[in-house]
Parts: structure tokens; sequence; C-alpha cells
């Protein structure tokens, strides 16, 4: 007989390194938990986020990707979270044009003194995905097991 | 239109004989009167092979991305449409100015001979435009059909007749045909199921064959190497390996010409399984009108395109995670 | 000696290789010994001159010539210098660690026909020397088949010559056998000559009674084969091996094909005459 | 020579389909392709496909070999399993027969790929005699005859029947596997059709292409010719001739790295683009001249000189008819060879 398996999501965050990152790390030395299925990943900056990281996210076998940067306005380059907002907006639009659910993606901007806000905003974000499940659109076929 | 192909050849050698340009970058006929080829004519080469027919659809503003380092002067004939990704170019500094003399050709629309094969029609050897019909004849008899279903996918959505920039105009009275709505497909895709819209681009993109064709055709694609060549990038493909890399090709594709795409068509013309690349493009365009203001790239020359813009007061990608529907 | 019927499904399955050493030979130069790593054994007969395809499962797979004799029966070793994306983590590896192989492929040096009785010459510059040991190896081996041995080496400084251990400890060692190197700047210490690979050939003035083998850099080439013309040698009289991007290594994938030819099949090793036959193109 | 009524098809592809899979031309809208045949499937046969059959033999994409590290990091290689059910390609005109002939010699030369063995070993291929050419063919410039297409079988539509030959032992056997559905008839009820087809080839724009001054043995005098340079300054160096090519053949050879271990897979490459002969060290053909001149090289020089005068190309169109800026092989061969 087949066991049934609880669905554990791969959630991959590109956190900024000045603003959100620091939120997870308060996040940590305050307790505050989160899902373990986030797998952070630290980038120097919102803006530097590629396109193509959140779809070769996608390919690996990510269920959801969560950008992570400064609020807009505290970028520590002055305007590095304005430009990833833009470029995020088309994105996300334009999977969501293809019919990619558009719950997968998500931007939220988090402060290094917003630990409660992150660890919300991880639980909230696991639990969209867990409700959405795998993604089977976006994901590799050479992937799968 | 023969006219104007006799007024434009006289023009051109003209040019090459005073030696104010080294080379004109125009149309060569090919093998049928379909297949017109870019070319560059010289004092050399001569002019007997010039041609300007209802098939000049492709956009040579491209053409002089690699002459940006040659030394010769080139007159270029660009359609009023092609001079908005000249202007794209000359922002981008991707080609020389002073080393270019812009001919602006007139434009009546042009034909898609896929599209006129697409109405059963084979074995044309000749296609003439007759006001609002074209006549096609074929090695198995003649037909009509109405020049507004075969035009080019870029000309249904036609701009008009204005050159956005050019040194000399030559035929600029032509009418160009009437202008549908260029969003109506989008809309319409848009309006579906997000499972609509998957199936939609599952089907066209799974004929994907990663010729690169809409890469290499586009006028807005320069970059030197490509991501998509690059060793080095961990993403060079040259194969859809997977349903996904064809999807992750295509929408990095059109993402990287976002708010620099003047939505010349070229990416659709070209593609040899007739995918409507464009859809995607002109979402961005779509998306970019609506979020942060109307604009169109290569308007004028020196414009600042809105991905490299901000404000503080724009939207939020969260509008698109949670937005209500499908 | 090495059975060439095999089917394509058989030769692009690799064997898989463990690396049992690894020599650093010079700054960007590490040699690597590998066997079998099922039984322990050499995977495959080769002659010299024939070349592998060495991968890294996940990074990539390149073509590198066997640069062991095909008499060493208990090892492969290649060498390799470190210039892209499959080189500089083949260096980052270690004794132990497994790679595959597959192999071997293309033409040989004629060791056993038209090099047999002849005086040999053979001038490599730089890593061109890897492809070049095995024959020397090889003709150190069989050592009465073959005449007077020459080697002409040279580095751009003394800390890149590669296998200058074992060319002058062992090699220069043997029974009319020379080794001549040379490094392209003087550096302190050295006492060796000093000069381009091509000068110093002219100034050794080889008699034009023997069999010449180049590898090297496509320039190093060009002057040492101008050289060899001017000394009286004939081209027919000295090979060379080339070196194309290769993928199947048997001659179906089309990516090495100059000419007629395709390198991975009808060569790498080329007999000069032969090389004037095809465009331009390498 | 038998025979069936049209309107019966459909019971003939779900007599073939029911233990083997079958693959011919599908409309979809857009562009006609080979495709698995479905029920409620029409096959179009009077249009050409924009990809050839070689598909069927050599796909773009198939894997090879799939690599994975147990516990103590050592690589464990399982081989993919090859082809093992039949499949017939029904609809492969003339030219494209010749093509397999072609890539034939390439992958069943020694030593033999197994990949494309297999395909070829368990294939029917169900040729069809053209009855409509299209002004982009010219395949009798290298002798074929559209209206005698052979193949395993070959199949003719004349009227309201399509009309069935086998030339093979394995084309006989397959059609006695549906006799049961077949009619007999005379082999001269296609005389007619394929007269008229080669009729209409005597009047197609490119009859009079001809390969003079094409082959072995003038490799360096058309390697030189200046009329490259002027040919290929048009080429965007896209991959649209190669991979519509009946008769291409060059392929890649990747790894992808997936969470689940390596997968080693082959794909189609063109020798158009610009990383084709991309070494770490640099790069033998680094302008679109030099990458453009050995596409047609090859087909109508190399091709030729290494097998007995045989060219690489077919004379299908696909090129003339698709190439985005309609510089192609006719173009080559007539600017600096022959036209009668």
């Amino acid at each position: 007989m087949q066991e049934v398996k609880e669905f554990k999501p791969n959630i991959v965050a590109f956190c900024c390194n000045w603003c959100s990152y620091a939120g997870a790390d308060l996040a940590g030395s305050s307790r505050l938990s989160y899902p373990a299925d986030v797998k952070i990943i630290r980038v120097p900056c919102s803006g530097r986020v590629n396109p193509m990281f959140i779809l070769k996210a996608f390919e690996k076998g990510a269920d959801g990707v969560i950008i992570c940067g400064c609020h807009p306005g505290d970028c520590h380059y002055n305007t590095g979270n304005f430009y990833a907002r833009r470029r995020m907006t088309l994105l996300y639009s334009m999977l969501d044009y293809m019919g990619i659910e558009k719950g997968r993606t998500r931007v939220e901007w988090v402060s290094a003194a917003e630990g409660a806000k992150f660890s919300n905003v991880m639980n909230k974000f696991c639990g969209d995905i867990k409700e959405l499940g795998e993604c089977v659109k976006l994901g590799d076929i050479r992937c799968k097991d | 239109m023969q006219g104007l192909e006799k007024k434009i050849k006289d023009r051109a050698i003209e040019l090459l004989e005073s030696g104010k340009v080294d080379g004109i970058i125009g149309w060569e006929k090919g093998q049928f009167i379909y297949d017109p080829t870019p070319a560059v004519f010289t004092k050399e080469t001569g002019l007997d092979n010039f041609c300007y027919n209802n098939f000049c659809g492709a956009n040579l503003s491209k053409y002089l991305v690699g002459k940006i380092t040659s030394d010769k002067k080139y007159a270029v004939l660009l359609k009023p449409c092609d001079t908005y990704s000249m202007n794209q170019l000359i922002t981008e500094h991707r080609v020389n100015r002073d080393n270019i003399y812009i001919i602006g050709v007139g434009c009546e629309g042009h034909l898609d001979v896929e599209k006129i094969k697409r109405n059963g029609i084979s074995g044309i050897t000749g296609v003439s435009v007759d006001g609002e019909n074209v006549n096609v004849g074929t090695i198995y008899g003649e037909s009509t059909i109405a020049k507004s279903d075969v035009l080019l996918g870029k000309c249904e959505v036609c701009r008009g007749n204005a050159h956005k920039i050019s040194d000399e105009l030559i035929g600029e009275e032509l009418q160009t045909p009437e202008a549908s709505d260029r969003f109506e497909m989008v809309n319409k895709l848009e309006a579906m199921t997000a499972e609509e819209r998957f199936a939609f681009w599952k089907g066209e993109l799974s004929r994907c064959i990663r010729c690169n064709a809409c890469r290499n055709a586009c006028p807005a694609c320069t970059c030197r190497v490509c991501v998509f060549d690059n060793g080095r990038s961990g993403i060079d493909s040259k194969a859809n390996a997977s349903e996904f890399e064809e999807q992750m090709f295509h929408i990095i594709r059109a993402f990287h010409v976002s708010a620099r795409c003047t939505d010349c068509g070229e990416c659709s013309r070209v593609c040899p399984e007739n995918i409507p690349l464009h859809l995607l493009n002109r979402k961005y365009v779509k998306d970019i009108n609506e979020f942060y203001g109307e604009y169109q790239a290569g308007e004028e020359a020196d414009q600042r395109n809105p991905l490299v813009n901000f404000g503080d007061k724009d939207i939020d990608p969260t509008v698109i995670s949670d937005k209500e529907g499908n | 000696m090495c059975d060439n019927k095999i089917s394509t499904n058989e030769a692009l399955i690799p064997h898989v290789a463990k690396i049992i050493n690894v020599r650093t030979q010079t700054h960007d130069v590490k040699t690597f010994a590998v066997v079998s790593s099922v039984d322990g054994g050499v995977m495959f007969d080769h002659m010299p001159g024939q070349c592998a395809m060495v991968s890294i499962p996940g990074v990539g797979e390149a073509m590198f010539s066997i640069t062991s004799s095909p008499t060493n029966t208990a090892f492969k070793e290649f060498s390799v210098k470190r210039c892209g994306i499959l080189t500089e983590i083949l260096h980052g590896l270690e004794e132990g660690d497994e790679i595959t192989v597959r192999g071997p492929y293309g033409k040989q040096f004629p060791v056993e026909t038209d090099f047999k009785g002849e005086n040999l010459l053979f001038i490599a510059g730089g890593i061109g020397i890897a492809p070049l040991r095995s024959v020397i190896n090889y003709a150190r081996a069989n050592r009465d088949n073959y005449g007077q041995i020459d080697v002409l080496y040279g580095a751009r400084s003394s800390s890149d010559l590669v296998e200058y251990e074992e060319m002058t400890k062992e090699w220069a060692n043997d029974k009319n056998f020379n080794v001549h190197v040379t490094i392209d700047r003087a550096e302190e210490g050295w006492e060796g000559n000093v000069g381009f690979v091509p000068t110093y050939l002219k100034e050794l003035a080889f008699d034009n009674n023997r069999t010449a083998v180049i590898c090297g850099p496509p320039i190093m080439i060009k002057f040492v084969l101008g050289g060899l013309i001017e000394m009286g040698f004939n081209k027919t009289q000295v090979y060379t091996t080339l070196e194309l991007k290769m993928k199947c290594g048997i001659g179906k994938c089309g990516r090495c094909n100059i000419g007629s030819k395709y390198v991975c099949k009808d060569g790498p090793v080329f007999r000069c005459d032969e090389i004037d036959e095809l465009p331009n193109e390498y | 020579m038998k025979k069936i009524a049209l309107a019966n098809m459909n019971a003939l592809y779900e007599a073939i389909a029911k233990d083997m899979n079958l693959y011919v031309p599908i409309d979809n809208k857009a562009s006609v392709n080979y495709a698995e045949w479905k029920q409620g499937d029409t096959p179009v046969f009077d249009k050409m496909t924009v990809r050839s059959a070689k598909d069927a033999f050599f796909p773009q994409c198939e894997n090879m070999s799939t690599f994975s590290r147990d516990d103590d990091n050592r690589i464990i290689i399982d081989k993919i399993k090859l082809t093992e059910k039949d499949f017939v390609v029904m609809g492969i005109r003339a030219c494209d027969v010749k093509a397999v002939a072609v890539l034939d010699k390439v992958f069943l030369s020694e030593p033999v790929d197994t990949f494309y063995k297999a395909r070829r070993d368990h294939s029917i291929l169900v040729s069809l005699s053209c009855s409509r050419p299209e002004e982009t063919c010219f395949c009798s410039t290298f002798g074929i005859d559209p209206a005698e297409p052979k193949g395993d079988v070959a199949m003719y539509i004349v009227g309201d029947y399509a009309y069935f030959n086998a030339c093979t032992d394995k084309g006989e056997k397959f059609l006695n596997g549906v006799s049961g559905l077949l009619e007999n008839a005379n082999d001269t009820d296609v005389d007619a059709a394929k007269a008229a087809t080669r009729e209409i080839m005597t009047k197609l724009p490119l009859h009079d292409v001809t390969t003079d001054g094409w082959g072995a043995g003038v490799l360096e005098e058309m390697f030189n010719r200046p009329e490259w340079e002027e040919l290929s300054s048009s080429c965007i160096g896209c991959g649209t001739c190669t991979y519509v090519c009946p008769t291409c053949q060059c392929y890649d050879i990747r790894d992808y790295n997936g969470s689940n271990g390596v997968t080693r897979y082959r794909c189609w490459d063109s020798c158009m683009k610009s990383d084709f002969t991309m070494m770490a060290h640099g790069n033998n053909r680094t302008t679109q001249l030099q990458r453009f001149r050995q596409r047609f090289m090859h087909k109508l020089v190399y091709s030729p000189t290494n097998n007995d005068g045989e060219f690489s190309c077919v004379g299908c169109g696909r090129c003339v008819a698709k190439c985005p800026v309609s510089m192609n092989i006719v173009k080559v061969i007539k600017t600096m060879g022959g036209k009668k």
C-alpha cells in the first residue's frame, strides 16, 4: 500500500542582505518560528534578483518563490528595490498571463527590525503554497521522481 | 509600388555615385516574388537586383548593429514601423548614428506568404496587389484573396505612415493599412482562466524548435553574447530539453526586451512554426502602459524607458499575487 | 591493438574511472592518473596520439589526449591545463574522486609503420608535450625500433614546464636521446636556453634525416613548420595533432568537421601534407 | 498493388494504431507537423510539414544516460532503454525518404549509433507520392522522382483511393497485416497521376537548378570563392535551416543537472550558431561567414567527397520556405554554380 506523504513544499526566499536577511536573523534570535521548508538565498539587494533566478528555482523544483527586500525608500543602495518592484510586477504578471498560479510568486518588504513580520510572511506564504500544492507547471520534468 | 521601387533605386544609385554613402542596406530579389533577402548594395554590386515589393517586411535596422565599428557610411531603407527600432538602437548606442543615412520609405502594408499558403494556395508564381484584393498566380491556377486577410501580423496593427526618424523620405504619401486594436488578443487571453491560458501557451510553445530566429531577428536583442549562448551562465541550452525550458527561454527573451520592444513584430514574422511570440512582448507593453503610463519605445531617440526608471508610488507586485479571480 | 567496432550506445556511454594520483606540474597544469573504478584496470587499450573523452557528470565532457604510453598497463594519464569550466573543476579533484572516461578515439601516430627505423624529432610547446609524451615513452619502451631521438621543448617560463622532471631525469639519460629545453624569457637561476622554440630549432640545426612531430600552440606550429621546411624537411616527414571542439568522438556530431575530415575520427594526428588539403579553419 | 477508399482511411489508421505508434502529418492550425495519430485526427497529405521526418529517428532531444552518486560519492551510470515498439511514419515524401538514406549513411556506419538504429529497425516508412509539388521544391535537382517515393511501402493518393505498393519485405509484411481492409488494384491505376506529377516538376520555378560546379574535388576552389561574403552578410545566424533540414545531423551532448542526478542528453545543434565550435581556449569559426560557408560546403562539397558524390541536400525546399531572411541553399547553388 502506498503511504500518503504530507506535502512538504520547497520554498525559495531571496532575501536582501541589508534588511530582510537581517530580519530573518532577528526572527531566529527572537525564537520566532518559520517553516523549515523555506530556503533562504542571500542577495546583496532585491534589485540583484534576475527574473532568471526565479524561473530557474521553479525549474529545479521550487513550489514557491518569494523575494524580500528593504521597504521602498529604505534601500541600502537607495534605489535597488524600486527597480526590483517594477521588474517583479512585470514578471509576475507575465507568469500569471502564461497560466502559472499567481500565488506562487510574491514580494514582501521586510526591514531588519521586523523579525516578527518575517516570520509571519513566511508562515503565510508557506500556508498558501501548501494550499496550491506541488508546482507541476514550471518544474522540469527531469527533476521529478 | 513599382513606381516607388524605381524611385528608391534611382536615389540609391545617386547616393552611391556621389559617394555620400558607401553602401545601401535594402532588399534583394529572391527566387520567387515573395522572398526578398536583406542585402547590402554597393557601387560594385550595383542595384540590378534591388527590389521593393509587398513582401519586404523584414526590419533592416538590426543589420546596422554589426556595422557599428565600421568606418563606412551606410544608407538604410526603413519603413515607418522600422524607424521605431532605429530610434531605440540609437538610444542604446548600438548603432553609430553619424555613419547612418536613413531613407524612410513609404509602405502600404506588407503581405505574409505564410498566410497566403494557409489559404490552401501552393505553387505560387506571382502575387499582385489590386486595391483591396491580392491576386495570386500559381502553377495550379489563379486565386484572389482579400488583402486584409493576408497582411503581416505587424501590419494588422499598423501605427501609421509617420517615420519617426529619417534623413529623407521617399513615397511617404502611401497609405498604410487601417489598424485594429493591438491588444485585442492579449485582452482575450487575460479574460481566460489560468488553466485555459496555460493550455494555450503550452500548445503554442511546444512547437518551438529553439532555432533562435526570434532572438536573432529582434532589433532589440543586441547582446554581444546572449545569456542562452553563454556556457558560463548555467542556463545555456540549445534544445527545449524539457517542457519548461522553452517557456523559460521565451519569458526571458520577452522580458529582456520589455520596455525596449517597439512591438515591431519581427519575432512572430520569422518564427518557422508560426508561434505568436509577439503576444508575450505585447503583454509587457500593455502592462507597462497600464502600470507606469503610456510608453512607446522608439517614439523618439534618447527616451528613458520605464524599466530603468521608477516612481515612489509604483504599484506593488503583491497586487498581482493577490489579484482576485482566475 | 584496439577494437574499433564499438557501437555508439557503448561508445557514448563512458567508463567510471577513479583518480589514483594527481601530479601538480605547473600552476595551471595537473596530471591525473586514472584506473577503472570497477576492476582497477586501464579500461581500454590505446595507441600514442589517441584521445579520450573525460567528463565530470553534470559539468561537461571534453576531449583530452592520453599522455601515458600504451606500455603503461597500470593506469591512464591525462595532463590537463586549467582554462575552462570543466578543467577548472577537474583541477579541484583529488585522489579517490571519480570521473568518467570514454575512448579511445582518433588515429594514432604511425609508430608501428612510418616511424619505424626513423630518427625522431619531437617539438613541443607548453601543454603540447601531453600527446607527444605518449609517443616518446612508447618509443623508449621499444627503443630498438627507432633511431636517434631528440626532444625540443619550450615553455613560457621555467615554472610552466610540464614533465620537466621526467624529461631531464629519465629521458635525457637514455642512449641516443637528447633533450633540449628552452624558455621564452631569461630568468634567474635558469641555465638552459632562452628563446622561442622556432628560434632554438634553427640554432640546433638538425639535419633532415628524421621524422618530426610537432605539438603546441597554433602560432608555434606555424613557425616551427616553416623552420623545418627551411631546414630541408619535406611536409611528409612532419606530423602534428589538431585540436577542435568535439562532442561525440566518433565522427557523427559534426562539430570537429573541417573540409571533408572529422578531426576526432580522421585525426587528430595528421601529416602536414594532409593538413594542406584542409581548408584553413583549424 | 492494393487500394483503400479514402473514406475508409480512418479504419486503416485504427488498425495500425492498435499495436504500433502511427505518425502522420497533422495540421494544428498554425503549422503542419508529424504527430502521433489519435482517434479523431485527420492527417493532411497535401501540405509539406515544417519539420521533416528525421524527428522520428533522430529526435530534437533524447536522453542517453543518467548519472547519480551513491553515499560514497561514487558515480553510478544508468543507460537509457532503446526504442522497442514498432512505429509507422506515414506520408513521407520522396525527398524525405532519400534524406533518411542520407542519415543512415551517417548513423549506421561504424561505429553504429544504437539509438538511431533501434528506431530505424522498429520503423516502417509509408511514403507518399507527391501530387502537388510546391514552388520551393527542387528534388529533381538531386535526381529524386517525387512520383516514385519508395520507402517500405509507397502510397499514392489518386481520386477517391489511396493505393499502396510494398517496396521491401518489411513493407510487404506490414500490408499483409492490414490486408483485411485493402482491395486489390492494378499497378497501372496510378500511372496517370505519376505522369502528371512529373509533368508539374518541369514547370516548377526551381526546376532548372543544377548542381553543376559542386561536388567532390572542388573543395579549395569553392571554399575560397569571394561570393561567400556577400551571401552570408544577410544570415542572422539562427538555426532554422538546420532544424527544418531533413539531412542535417549535427548534435550536441549536454548534461542536465537536476535535483535527482544528472541526465546526459543529446540535442540538435546547428553549425550556424556562434558557439558551435567554441572551446575553452577559443573558436575556430569566429565569423558568420565561416559558419555559413561550413553548412553549405558540408552539404555540397564535403558530403559528396565522403559519400561517392552524394549530396546531403534532397531539395525538399523547407529552408527555402522558412529562412527568416530568405537566404537559402538555392541561392548559394545558383550564385556559385549551376543553372542550366
